[in-house]
């Protein structure tokens, strides 16, 4: 009646398990089905940012939820694919820079530290706007930063800093 | 008065004759409509292989599905229609194809679609019947007294083949009466139930028949059903 | 205008005698596998219903259609998270509660 | 209306309590996780008739979505990291 997990080292033993790709067939298509909605959910909070709840950070953490349940259940394999490891450097350092750039733009047009108001000049648009725009492309700066942060951060706490590229190889020897 | 009797049971008989005839022949009508349905659709497949169309679909066209049905998925959250939000809203669906095409529409056979989401609508009714049933099941177990539970573990071995078909049987198994699924392997089901009466109701199988009569799989047993009907009919005529 | 309210009344009334058998099944089931029969199914209808009733209050607009879209998420979510426990606590090897005598 | 929906939710914060013992006392890890998957979809609701309550309905949808999201992932992490510790 109960069926024998023998060949649990496969799949279950080894480092790196939270990264594995699961065998369960109903949690893969499910994920598979819901991650590009959570997806366009995210982007969603992040550019709505003025208007309603959110923002930057939330729909950042949100993003990073649906790659977190990419990861989980089709295995760094394949979210490799869409994310891997370099591309998640280059995104922190991307966003910091589209906020910090942001911010120094509104200096040299002649106001302080992120007064988007000073921006308008520059886009030809009247102040107010200005400031709208200079909020969305903070919020997505700061989007991309926490989404790669935290990504990585679920990434090195669930493998333990060991690269799964790295397990495989020594396994061999 | 013994003849007249002996013509009214002999008129009984032949209208009762008749009754089944027709209930054979309406049988008939509906078997060999299922299977031409279902056999037109396996046409088309093959007609697609054969065409040297891929069995599922192309990069393009996934990325365009994905993409418009994000965008309605757009419109739908964000409410508001004027230019900018509506830029916003492409370029957001663009990015999110670009990074996401492969994960919605994957797996997915080439066939008529119209025809699986026309079945699955006519399967969702019973379906919901089936949970409140299930809710008043549990209602009634969690309120009596003495708490009436008699859990049983059983596996049975599907007959379903595409991941999708698994997860409408495993997803309807955990939603209707009394039962959960446990664990998936090797096609089989492990199944938790309450009660001794819903293992010996998920036993018969008829869900199972119902989601495969949605996605087309398993057809023979309506080719059986149509086959028998036909040897029926021939014997009563 | 008032039909409708009584609806939305009703539907949510009823979800909420269903989130209350959940709960009350959720403490007084023997073991965990029943428990999650509670809860999987309990919760799902319960938050169905209170989200149909709650858009059939708001009326019809886009607010309504994401509250049925949060619904359907539910009927979705819920299930499969509900599998993934039980599937678990099944590789885990947790036996399910038995009544005495049929032990396996 | 508003004193119905209020009082729905203080309904609900009362189950939220109740569940809250399995949360707590429930023997083992997986009963507790099964009272705060329970505890959650009550969360959701309880959201909504804030939002309601306070007549901005268009906001809390939004963080009921959120939590709704956050709920599953969360659910299917700790299903997945308990599986492959292999101990209940």
């Amino acid at each position: 009646m109960w069926p024998e997990y023998t060949e649990q080292s496969d799949n279950f033993g080894g480092k790196n398990k939270m990264i594995r790709v699961t065998d369960d067939v109903i949690i893969k298509t499910i994920a598979r089905v819901l991650t590009p909605f959570i997806q366009v959910y995210a982007l969603y909070v992040i550019m709505h940012g003025h208007h309603s709840p959110g923002g930057g950070f939330q729909g950042g953490v949100i993003l990073a939820a649906s790659l977190i349940l990419l990861l989980i259940t089709h295995g760094w394999a394949e979210t490799k694919k869409k994310f891997s490891e370099t591309k998640t450097a280059v995104f922190c350092a991307v966003g910091v820079l589209i906020y910090t750039g942001i911010g120094v733009l509104c200096i040299f047009m002649g106001g302080n530290f992120l007064d988007y108001g000073k921006l308008g000049g520059l886009l030809m648009v009247i102040p107010p706007e200005a400031r709208s725009l200079g909020i969305l492309g903070v919020e997505i700066g700061v989007g991309i930063t926490v989404m790669a942060v935290m990504f990585s951060i679920f990434f090195d706490t669930s493998t333990g800093g060991n690269s799964p590229e790295d397990e495989t190889t020594s396994s061999l020897r | 008065m013994e003849v007249t009797l002996l013509v009214q049971a002999t008129d009984d008989a032949f209208r009762t004759l008749e009754n089944a005839r027709q209930q054979a022949i309406g049988l008939l009508d509906t078997a060999v409509g299922l299977t031409a349905e279902t056999r037109s659709v396996q046409k088309k497949n093959i007609q697609a292989i054969f065409r040297g169309a891929q069995e599922t679909r192309s990069k393009l066209q996934n990325f365009i599905g994905t993409f418009f049905l994000m965008f309605v998925f757009w419109v739908l959250l964000s409410g508001r229609f004027d230019t900018f939000h509506l830029t916003l809203g492409i370029i957001c669906c663009l990015f999110i194809s670009l990074l996401s095409y492969d994960l919605l529409f994957a797996n997915i056979r080439i066939g008529d679609y119209g025809l699986v989401v026309r079945r699955f609508l006519s399967y969702a009714p019973w379906l919901i019947y089936q949970i409140i049933l299930s809710n008043f099941h549990v209602a009634a177990l969690a309120l009596k007294p003495n708490l009436p539970v008699d859990p049983h573990v059983m596996k049975f071995k599907t007959k379903l083949e595409t991941d999708i078909s698994w997860v409408t049987l495993a997803n309807s198994i955990t939603l209707t009466p009394g039962t959960i699924t446990m664990d998936i392997k090797d096609g089989e089901f492990y199944v938790h139930a309450l009660d001794k009466k819903v293992a010996d109701d998920l036993d018969t199988g008829e869900m199972e028949d119902r989601i495969a009569h949605i996605f087309m799989e398993a057809d023979h047993i309506y080719v059986q059903d149509a086959l028998d009907v036909a040897r029926i009919y021939g014997a009563i005529r | 205008m008032m039909l409708i309210k009584i609806i939305a009344v009703i539907f949510m009334l009823a979800g909420l005698f269903f989130f209350t058998t959940a709960t009350i099944g959720l403490l007084r089931f023997p073991d965990f596998y029943s428990r999650l029969h509670a809860t999987g199914k309990g919760d799902t209808l319960a938050v169905f219903l209170c989200f149909l009733g709650l858009s059939l209050y708001n009326g019809f607009n886009l607010t309504s259609l994401k509250i049925l879209f949060i619904a359907v998420f539910m009927c979705l979510a819920q299930p499969t998270a509900t599998h993934a426990i039980s599937r678990a606590a099944f590789r885990c090897g947790l036996k399910p509660w038995m009544k005495e005598g049929e032990n396996k | 209306m508003h004193e119905f929906f209020l009082s729905t939710s203080i309904l609900l914060c009362f189950l939220v309590l109740l569940c809250l013992y399995r949360g707590t006392v429930g023997p083992g890890v997986l009963n507790r996780i099964a009272g705060i998957s329970a505890i959650g979809t009550k969360t959701l609701v309880i959201l909504l008739l804030m939002g309601f309550i306070y007549d901005r309905v268009e906001m809390f949808v939004d963080i009921s979505m959120v939590y709704a999201l956050l709920n599953f992932i969360g659910t299917l992490a700790v299903a997945k990291y308990l599986e492959i510790e292999g101990e209940v």
